[in-house]
């Protein structure tokens, strides 16, 4: 095992390890567990650079792979199987900033219990190393819930204003979604007889087998509302924005940040190059729910009054550009998601930071109470307007680029205009609540209730220990926005690779020669009515 | 009609009408005095069907054991009728009970019908006392104690052992529910 | 009217076991289903003897005896059970039997 | 060498940039002369560039930025006739503000903050200028309002500055979401964004374009630009300091817009055209109109701009982007001094920005006075200052290519007039109308020295022939087509009578009269309102915000509370809630209806023994 | 006296080791608690050497079947029983639990001052009865063994005899056994009838095999023969009525609430537990064997009452706020899963092994999240015949985290949370249920799932949250953690289930070629 592949696996086995020991060991000796915490916090941040530094960008296989083919499960063809490719090298990395930022204000945080905060928040993170790194779809989805159970736990635990219901609700809407999405993952572990359970054994076998039309759409439908429930795709999105304004920071950062990209990679990594067809015929339709996130939840998120919740909300907005670029089912839809992604990882666990920061300091979330805060938190407003203008896709941040590039994607098709136009309305929206925010919180003359916080409890800049966590997610961001050749490279190598079935006019979207193609593509474009009629279609029809 | 078949019919209507009227009598004394006219009435039936083996053991066990325990029992409890009470719930579900048992037997009727056995008369095949035990599998049919033991002993020695112990942990349990308790107070 | 064959006795035993059923489903006092739970049984043993006889086999016939056998345990241990109950409670009556509910 | 110039522009200001931002946040007056010296560094960069071209010679550079899947992005370099135009204007007004903002911001707590800003404003417009691809422009583009925003929002504690950033930043994100779509629909119709190759294709093929394309480009120009119906952010914007006000607010960032035209000039359709000259002459007339009864002395310049701007659009409408460019490079001098000049009254006047609280300033500060003046002429139109040649060129393709826009334009150049006059009126002239006025003094060198710099500019700059032909070569060919044109003695006339009447009108109204408000308020109180309230726009766009908008926003979120939170989530929860007690309910542990259950179940079974199956 | 020899050579007593070791020990725990001098001071001796005894038959088990004697598929007793990997694999099912109910049994005997003797020999014969009833080839066998197990079940559910629940819970879980063996027995009556003799009852005779009427593979053949005989489909819808009402599935599920809500903790778990793995194991013989022919018949049938056990295990469970009867609920749930799978092994007939291991593991993992979740409840110090209730766990974590995390991993593996074993074990149904395309169960499984997890998670909410606050005259409850001295034998149970709970939720080696 050279160095490499041992980062890799420590990046996950490391925190996972001490979160186990924090747990059992360390429960009541709060300043060891901190300092476990550092390491597990701080070494898969360092492997994920690392990784994503030494990562060949134009290899379109996997790099640093591991695999351990007896876990239990290999009559399924479910093995271990680590590795990274153009797409997960930059989401791994990603995870790994958010992951030890969120971990530094955690260990920074007065949170009562702190060792069981840590520890959980360790497992979580080792769980959102895990779900990048897995090549194995099963052990993907695994550490997704690994992660996700945490957050249940610490949403209930330390959560804010409705915690107990708050925590209750997400738990069975995502397990739902979940669920929903395991159906599509057995779907595919079942139908197609692949020797492994993971991405490049199940495309190889799909592109020499193929699934048949009806099957693929079956497929794709799980798998596109599993995911979407857990991207807080529209209409299941009401779970999002509640739960981001009760969680903990850390945990509105780790899952809003990271987690939540778990439905989008598997779209972009399974779903639509296994299954085309079910993606093309499912996208229009996905456009339209897409711009629902946009529009809708565009136009909810400017009428919050809630810092919280409005970053949540924004988040799920965000959210539908990503899908955006994947109804559009083209290699530059995905990338250019794949790209919206991490950086919209980065922006919204900053805002969330930031929203920490703020609550801190004026004793409120509540917009409307606080007011003027600029004068006395400079670097607090400085870091503020950064996140927001990355937020509303300021050039020079990384959404930028996502975003124009899902635009970009979307005027491909002269069909899809109403859709570019209306979607292009979100960058409106965005700009409408971000900017407010900023005016009211930062601008301004003070308010009463930030007066009478004042009096009570000194208001002040942002303190190192506060500004090292900020940082670390604002110069990736940058980096991005500045230099987006340095993940778009990979992604764009990876992307085409998987999209090829996709883009060449000549593929038969892995069909058995029966099916013509220019059914599918007609069919595809209705979207919506044809996702209906398809379940008079055999499921079996390809096998 | 010969005497074999009145008999039946005497005894079946025995059996019966004494079980009906176990199921309906007011007082538990009056209810174990039908079951047991019942009890005998099935025992005559085995009779007929020259297992009378079974027949004694019938009477035996349950007649003989069996219903004097419950007697017993009705007796220490001094249990008296049901309650005189007959209120609507009890009357509905009565009916209910009713109705149900009687979709029960028609679907035994229709089933015994397909069966095709209502109608024709079958063979009675006459039992061959002096046959073997056994065919090697299956054990044959006599009116001799000799077979039930040779069944027991040989391919039934398991099950019979199981019984052993079920009456075993039959006992425990009644010695369980029973037995003063001697260590707690109160 | 024909003679009495095998069906008829199968028809007996069906009825026994349904009175029986019955008997469960109407009676409230507990001793009383315990014995109508016993008629069932019976009807039971008779058909199976009828089997047995019917085919010339003695498997169906032990059967039967381990039959008797497990309702006579089952008889023991029921009755203690009431009469412990009875002890606690004070009623044998299966109306009275609600402490376990909701 | 141009490379490294052209990189060192980008570079240089935003280093300086960061600089400043990570270093020098508490020291304002090292980040001050960074700066500033930034600013030097700029121009001396972009004179190597432009005149170490050739006259004519255009210059490009290109390097990949980045690819995704079919479209590649290339960070590129166009220095061509109206690049070098712009280059000069922005670093060299650029530079001069920066000046000027050292005096003029001694004072002010944040001031690294703001010459940071103005870095990176510096860094934005050069890539505005320099990129030759759309979407490049489109990335400086939006930076450009980031720093606007940023420096609008100087003064944040003022609620003023708040908001006025806010509408700023978004009502130009409006006109950037149509800018947005133009780029996309040209690169998916021309399989290309850049520039030149863009030129090539369309000049190839000029079905390819379309009219709806070219709107949607010009959406950036108005948003930007601040062009009807987006106009209503740029007299807000001067809640800034004044002198970004003169740089992003008159001299640079807007007139962008017009460069943005320029640059695309090869794909706009003659409709198109036509539009946007129609729409730039109304707005011409319709700032000056808004500009006449205004009292705060920034809020008349800035609609004063509006209204050269509308003149920009306008010739660049009637086909003479060449003349656009020329009017934007005299407009840039003489704005930024008038700008300056206001910066320094106000300076002066400790902040006092209302004119009927000046008066008498000549005498106090007579270098500010006589530089605003020479702004004042040049902007009226008065024969052989800047002013009269690029607008009297513009007044002349009017009259000569179509009627319509030259009167509309004409009735503006009269307006422009009587507004400037009034402002010169009531600010220079007459008596000290309060405390502030009446305690004023010269400013400092720092600040005087830029005035002058560019009251001589806004004298001479009409004359084209005086600027290197490296600076002017783009103008020349529309500038000798005007030449060309027939009207000449006509035009100079009704240029005269537009300005002398203006000149008198005001003169009647406010000239050497002690007034201490508006005498048009008494007089004619429905104009005034209407002039005032700048035909209503704002209350409008307020009442849509207030009264349609935002209940509209409040309505969503309650049907999404009603419908998705409610109905649907809830729904199923409540269901699932109603079933679990009916489920629950069974298990009532009453012995007789278990019973019950086992019967039912085994008739269940048997029935469907006896039913089901191949029976069926 | 041939045949007699045959017979005689036929019983292999040898092969039934476990059992009979298991039977004797039952009778020496008798003795051992007739003559133990002290009764008072050292009252569990007999419990100690219970345990002992278990664990060491289990360990001798385990070591037997892994290392000495795996062989396959033999049969005894005249072809009454069969024993083969799976047997041993169920034996060691079985001891394990029987070992967890003992232990778990001291703990709650010694709480409660009730007999060790009688108790622990219940459970041990009851163990026995069950390793061969999922051994039985024959139905007489079945039955027998079956009624053992009952009637050692009668008296440990109501083993607690002080208290009113449990002896209620007794009485009805006798009356309903006893019913339920009644339409079991007629069932298996109707089989042996038409059986016994084919010609005379409609059906075709399977042919001149010698073979013993009441076996299974004989049923197999005639049911192969007259997949359309009324009789005989009654007798098989009769034979499964009863087994369903084993395993508490629709509509034979009940009682489950009750009887669990009433018997003592230990006796629930192993109810839980055995008795419903017991069912499980049998169906699984039966459908795969003597119930072949009828597959097609069967499956629509299983399938209704699979999705109705599903829904109705789930929704039910939802509204509960008693924790022993909601897990009898959430068992009955788990039970409709199980179906599917066993509706998947028919599917699967011939290549049946996948969906069989798939509902072993299942039932493996159910038997430690069981275990751990009645360990921990066995733990608490409750009022007199009080209810456990969710709000006796409020704020575990805070006072003992370590039973809390041990708890939480039982409750998430039932859950079927990711990473725990349970998830695993329902993944590889969801799995054969895909490959078998019961769609229409699956989607019922998976509503099912989600509902499930309101309840799960009330319970991990209960663990790990505050308490709610409560209003101003509210009592407060009284702490029921108290007296946790003295047990740390079922500590370390608890703590050895939890742990090998969550190594299976990552990794399954030894399952792992089996599936």
């Amino acid at each position: 095992m050279t160095f490499d592949q041992l980062l890799l696996l420590g990046a996950i086995i490391v925190p996972a390890a001490l979160g186990i020991i924090i747990l059992v060991f360390f429960m009541n000796d709060h300043t060891r567990a901190k300092r476990l915490a550092w390491i597990a916090f701080t070494f898969p941040f360092i492997a994920g650079i690392f990784l994503f530094a030494g990562f060949d960008p134009y290899n379109d296989g996997y790099s640093y792979e591991i695999l351990f083919d007896r876990m239990g499960l290999q009559a399924l063809g479910i093995t271990f199987h680590l590795g990274l490719n153009g797409v997960s090298a930059p989401l791994f990395a990603m995870a790994g900033i958010v992951g030890f930022s969120a971990g530094f204000a955690a260990i920074k945080s007065q949170a009562d219990r702190i060792s069981l905060y840590l520890g959980l928040l360790a497992f979580m993170q080792a769980g959102l190393m895990g779900l990048f790194a897995s090549v194995d779809i099963f052990f993907y989805y695994l550490f997704h819930e690994f992660a996700l159970i945490p957050t249940f736990i610490m949403i209930g635990l330390w959560g804010g204003r409705d915690r107990r219901s708050v925590a209750l609700e997400i738990t069975i809407y995502l397990t739902l979604g979940a669920l929903i999405s395991l159906g599509g993952l057995v779907a595919l572990n079942v139908l197609v007889d692949a020797p492994k359970f993971d991405f490049p054994s199940l495309s190889e076998a799909i592109l020499s087998d193929g699934l048949g039309v009806g099957t693929q759409k079956k497929i794709f439908a799980l798998l596109l509302f599993g995911f979407g429930i857990l991207v807080a795709l529209f209409p299941f999105h009401t779970w999002a924005p509640r739960g981001y304004e009760a969680a903990p920071t850390s945990v509105s950062m780790l899952h809003a940040g990271v987690l939540k990209k778990f439905g989008l990679y598997g779209l972009v990594q399974l779903a639509i190059p296994l299954l085309p067809a079910g993606g093309i015929s499912w996208g229009p339709f996905l456009l339209w729910l897409a711009l629902g996130n946009i529009i809708i939840v565009g136009a909810i998120t400017i009428s919050q009054s809630n810092l919280k919740s409005m970053i949540g909300n924004g988040s799920v907005m965000h959210m539908g550009y990503c899908f955006l670029g994947l109804g559009v089912c083209s290699s530059l839809g995905a990338s250019a998601t794949v790209m919206l992604m991490c950086a919209h990882g980065l922006s919204v666990s900053l805002m969330f930071l930031l929203a920490n920061f703020i609550y801190k300091r004026s004793g409120s979330l509540e917009m409307d109470e606080i007011g003027g805060l600029a004068k006395q938190t400079p670097m607090l407003a400085c870091f503020f307007a950064a996140s927001t203008f990355a937020t509303i896709g300021l050039p020079g941040f990384g959404n930028f680029w996502g975003e124009f590039a899902i635009f970009l994607s979307l005027g491909e098709y002269t069909d899809n205009y109403i859709i570019l136009f209306l979607a292009a309305l979100g960058i409106i929206l965005s700009a409408i609540f971000g900017l407010r925010a900023m005016s009211r919180i930062f601008f301004g003359a003070k308010t009463d209730e930030l007066l009478a916080f004042e009096k009570k409890n000194s208001i002040y800049d942002l303190k190192p220990f506060e500004i090292i966590p900020t940082v670390v997610i604002v110069v990736p961001l940058l980096f991005i926005g500045l230099w987006p050749r340095g993940i778009s490279e990979g992604i764009d190598t990876s992307v085409s690779s998987r999209f090829q079935s996709l883009e060449n006019p000549k593929s038969n979207f892995g069909l058995p020669d029966c099916c013509p193609v220019d059914e599918v593509l007609v069919n595809g474009k209705k979207g919506v009515s044809t996702g209906n009629t398809s379940n008079k279609e055999n499921m079996e029809g390809g096998k | 009609m010969n005497t074999v078949d009145i008999l039946f019919y005497l005894f079946s209507t025995l059996a019966l009408g004494g079980g009906f009227l176990m199921v309906c009598s007011k007082h538990p004394v009056s209810a174990a005095m039908f079951m047991i006219i019942s009890l005998v009435g099935v025992a005559a039936l085995f009779v007929l069907l020259e297992a009378f083996f079974l027949a004694v053991l019938q009477i035996l066990v349950y007649a003989g054991a069996v219903m004097v325990l419950f007697l017993f029992i009705i007796m220490l409890l001094d249990v008296g009728p049901d309650g005189g009470k007959a209120s609507r719930m009890k009357l509905i579900s009565g009916f209910a009970g009713g109705f149900a048992v009687a979709l029960l037997v028609v679907v035994f009727l229709i089933m015994i019908q397909d069966s095709g056995l209502l109608k024709t008369d079958s063979q009675w095949l006459p039992i061959n006392d002096s046959a073997a035990l056994t065919d090697g599998t299956n054990l044959h049919f006599s009116t001799s104690v000799k077979n039930f033991g040779f069944g027991l002993m040989t391919k039934y020695m398991l099950p019979l052992q199981i019984s052993g112990f079920l009456l075993l942990a039959a006992m425990v349990g009644v010695i369980v529910l029973s037995k003063k308790e001697q260590g707690t107070k109160n | 009217m024909e003679s009495v064959s095998p069906s008829h006795y199968l028809f007996i035993s069906l009825l026994l076991f349904s009175i029986g059923f019955f008997g469960v489903l109407l009676r409230r006092n507990l001793l009383l289903i315990l014995m109508s739970l016993e008629l069932m049984l019976n009807g039971i043993n008779l058909a199976l003897v009828t089997f047995s006889r019917t085919s010339l086999n003695l498997d169906g016939s032990i059967f039967v005896f381990f039959i008797m056998t497990v309702a006579a345990a089952e008889v023991a241990v029921g009755l203690a059970l009431l009469v412990a109950l009875y002890k606690k409670r004070g009623s044998v009556f299966s109306e009275d039997m609600n402490v376990l509910t909701n | 060498m141009a490379e490294l110039s052209s990189h060192s522009l980008l570079l240089l200001p935003l280093i300086s940039a960061f600089i400043t931002l990570i270093f020098l946040r508490r020291k304002g007056n090292i980040a001050a002369l960074l700066s500033v010296a930034t600013s030097g560094g700029i121009l001396v960069f972009a004179s190597s560039l432009i005149f170490g071209l050739g006259e004519d010679e255009v210059f490009v550079w290109s390097a990949p930025w980045f690819s995704l899947s079919s479209w590649q992005l290339e960070f590129g370099v166009l220095i061509d006739g109206p690049a070098k135009t712009l280059l000069f204007v922005v670093s060299f007004v650029g530079l001069l503000i920066h000046i000027f903002s050292l005096g003029y911001m001694s004072d002010d707590q944040a001031k690294a903050r703001y010459f940071g800003g103005l870095s990176i404003f510096m860094f934005s417009m050069l890539g505005i200028t320099l990129s030759d691809n759309l979407i490049m422009i489109f990335v400086f583009w939006e930076l450009v309002g980031f720093s606007s925003y940023l420096l609008i929002a100087h003064y944040f504690q003022t609620d003023e500055a708040s908001q006025a950033s806010k509408k700023a930043f978004i009502v130009n994100r409006i006109g950037d979401f149509g800018f947005l779509l133009g780029i996309i629909l040209t690169y998916w119709t021309f399989g290309t964004v850049n520039l030149q190759e863009l030129s090539v294709t369309a000049d190839l093929d000029s079905g390819m374009t379309s009219t709806l394309l070219c709107l949607l480009l010009a959406c950036g120009f108005i948003g930007k630009s601040a062009q009807f119906p987006l106009h209503v952010w740029l007299p807000d914007a001067m809640a800034g300091p004044t002198p970004v006000s003169a740089l992003i607010h008159a001299a640079t960032m807007v007139a962008a817009g017009i460069f943005l035209l320029i640059r695309i000039d090869f794909l706009f359709t003659p409709e198109a055209l036509q539009l946007i000259g129609l729409m730039g002459s109304v707005m011409g007339l319709y700032a000056g109109f808004c500009a006449l009864t205004q009292s705060d002395i920034k809020k008349i310049l800035a609609y004063s701009t509006l209204s050269q701007l509308g003149y920009m659009a306008a010739a660049f409408g009637l086909g003479m982007p060449g003349i656009a460019l020329f009017h934007l490079m005299t407009h840039a001098f003489f704005k930024a001094l008038m700008f300056l000049g206001s910066g320094s009254v106000i300076h002066a006047c400790h902040h006092e920005q209302n004119i009927f609280n000046y008066g008498g300033l000549r005498q106090k500060m007579p270098l500010t006075a006589y530089t605003f003046l020479a702004g004042v002429l040049a902007i009226s139109g008065v024969h052989f200052f800047s002013g009269y040649f690029s607008k009297d060129a513009i007044l002349l393709g009017a009259y000569n290519l179509n009627s319509v826009v030259f009167i509309i334009l004409y009735l503006g150049a009269i307006l422009t007039s009587v507004y400037m006059f009034r402002l010169y009126f009531l600010t220079f002239c007459g008596k000290p109308r309060s405390k502030s006025s009446s305690n004023a003094h010269e400013s400092s060198v720092l600040m005087t020295g830029p005035l002058i710099v560019l009251g001589v500019l806004s004298v001479f700059g009409g004359f084209h022939a005086l600027y290197p032909t490296h600076l002017v070569s783009f103008m020349l060919p529309d500038i000798e087509r005007v030449g060309e044109m027939p009207y000449h003695l006509w035009m100079n006339v009704l240029g005269a009578v537009a300005w002398v009447g203006g000149l008198l009108i005001s003169w009647r109204f406010y000239g050497n009269k002690n007034i201490s408000e508006e005498p048009i308020k008494e007089r004619v109180p429905a104009l005034f309102q209407l002039s005032r309230s700048k035909l209503f726009f704002d209350e409008v766009y307020e009442f849509y915000l207030k009264k349609i908008q935002y209940p509209f926003f409040r309505f969503i979120e309650v049907m999404e509370l009603l419908f998705i939170s409610g109905l649907m989530v809830r729904g199923a929860a409540g269901i699932a809630g109603i079933f679990a007690l009916l489920g629950k309910s069974f298990y009532s542990g009453k012995i007789h209806s278990y019973s019950f259950w086992f019967i039912l179940g085994t008739i269940g079974f048997l029935a469907y023994a006896i039913l089901g199956g191949s029976n069926l | 006296m041939n045949s007699f020899l045959q017979f005689s050579e036929n019983n292999l007593w040898g092969e039934l080791w476990p059992e009979i070791t298991l039977a004797l020990g039952a009778v020496f725990v008798l003795l051992v608690d007739l003559f133990s001098k002290n009764k008072n001071g050292s009252k569990n001796i007999c419990g100690i050497f219970a345990v002992l005894f278990q664990a060491v038959l289990l360990i001798y088990h385990l070591l037997d079947y892994l290392l000495f004697n795996h062989t396959f598929d033999r049969s005894s007793f005249s072809g009454m029983l069969r024993h083969g990997f799976q047997g041993d694999v169920i034996r060691t099912f079985f001891l394990l639990s029987s070992l967890c109910v003992s232990i778990i049994g001291n703990r709650y005997l010694t709480v409660n001052k009730l007999k060790f003797g009688e108790f622990h020999h219940l459970t041990m014969v009851a163990t026995a009865g069950l390793m061969l009833l999922c051994q039985s080839n024959n139905f007489i066998i079945l039955f027998v063994a079956l009624e053992t197990v009952a009637l050692a079940f009668y008296p440990l559910v109501a083993f607690n005899r002080s208290s009113e629940k449990s002896l209620e819970a007794g009485i009805k879980y006798l009356v309903f056994g006893a019913l339920s063996s009644a339409l079991l027995l007629l069932g298996i009556v109707f089989l042996y009838g038409v059986g016994a003799n084919p010609s005379a009852w409609g059906a075709i005779s399977p042919g001149d095999y010698k073979m013993d009427f009441l076996s299974f593979e004989y049923v197999g053949l005639l049911l192969e023969q007259n997949p359309d005989n009324l009789i005989l489909r009654s007798g098989v819808v009769l034979v499964l009525s009863g087994i369903a009402f084993k395993i508490g599935a629709a509509p034979f599920q009940i009682w489950v609430p009750d009887v669990y809500h009433g018997s003592p903790v230990p006796v629930t778990a192993f109810l839980a537990v055995s008795s419903k793995a017991a069912g499980f194991f049998l169906l699984l013989t039966l459908v795969n064997g003597p119930l072949l022919g009828m597959t097609d018949f069967l499956l629509p049938l299983l399938g209704f009452v699979a999705t109705f056990t599903i829904l109705f295990g789930n929704l039910a469970a939802c509204a509960q706020q008693k924790l022993k009867r909601m897990l009898g609920l959430s068992g009955v749930a788990h039970a409709g899963y199980l179906l599917v799978a066993v509706m998947a092994s028919m599917h699967l007939a011939g290549d049946s092994d996948r969906a069989v291991w798939a509902i072993y593991f299942y039932l493996f993992m159910y038997l430690l999240a069981s275990f751990i979740i009645f360990g921990v409840m066995s733990l608490i110090t409750l009022d007199k015949d009080s209810d456990y209730e969710f709000q006796n766990f409020e704020g575990l974590l805070k006072k003992h985290p370590w039973l809390a995390l041990c708890l939480l991993v039982g409750v998430s593996s039932l859950a079927g949370i990711p990473p725990f074993s349970g998830f695993i074990a329902k993944l590889m149904l969801f799995n054969v249920a895909f490959q078998t395309k019961l769609y229409f169960s699956l989607t019922a499984m998976v509503i099912g799932v989600v509902i499930s997890i309101y309840y799960y998670f009330g319970w991990i909410r209960a663990i790990c949250f505050e308490p709610r606050s409560r209003f101003d005259d509210e009592e407060v409850p009284q702490d029921p953690w108290i007296k946790l001295d003295q047990i740390g034998l079922l500590k370390l149970a608890i703590l050895l289930l939890a742990f090998t709970s969550l190594v299976f939720g990552i990794w399954q080696g030894p399952f792992g070629d089996a599936f």
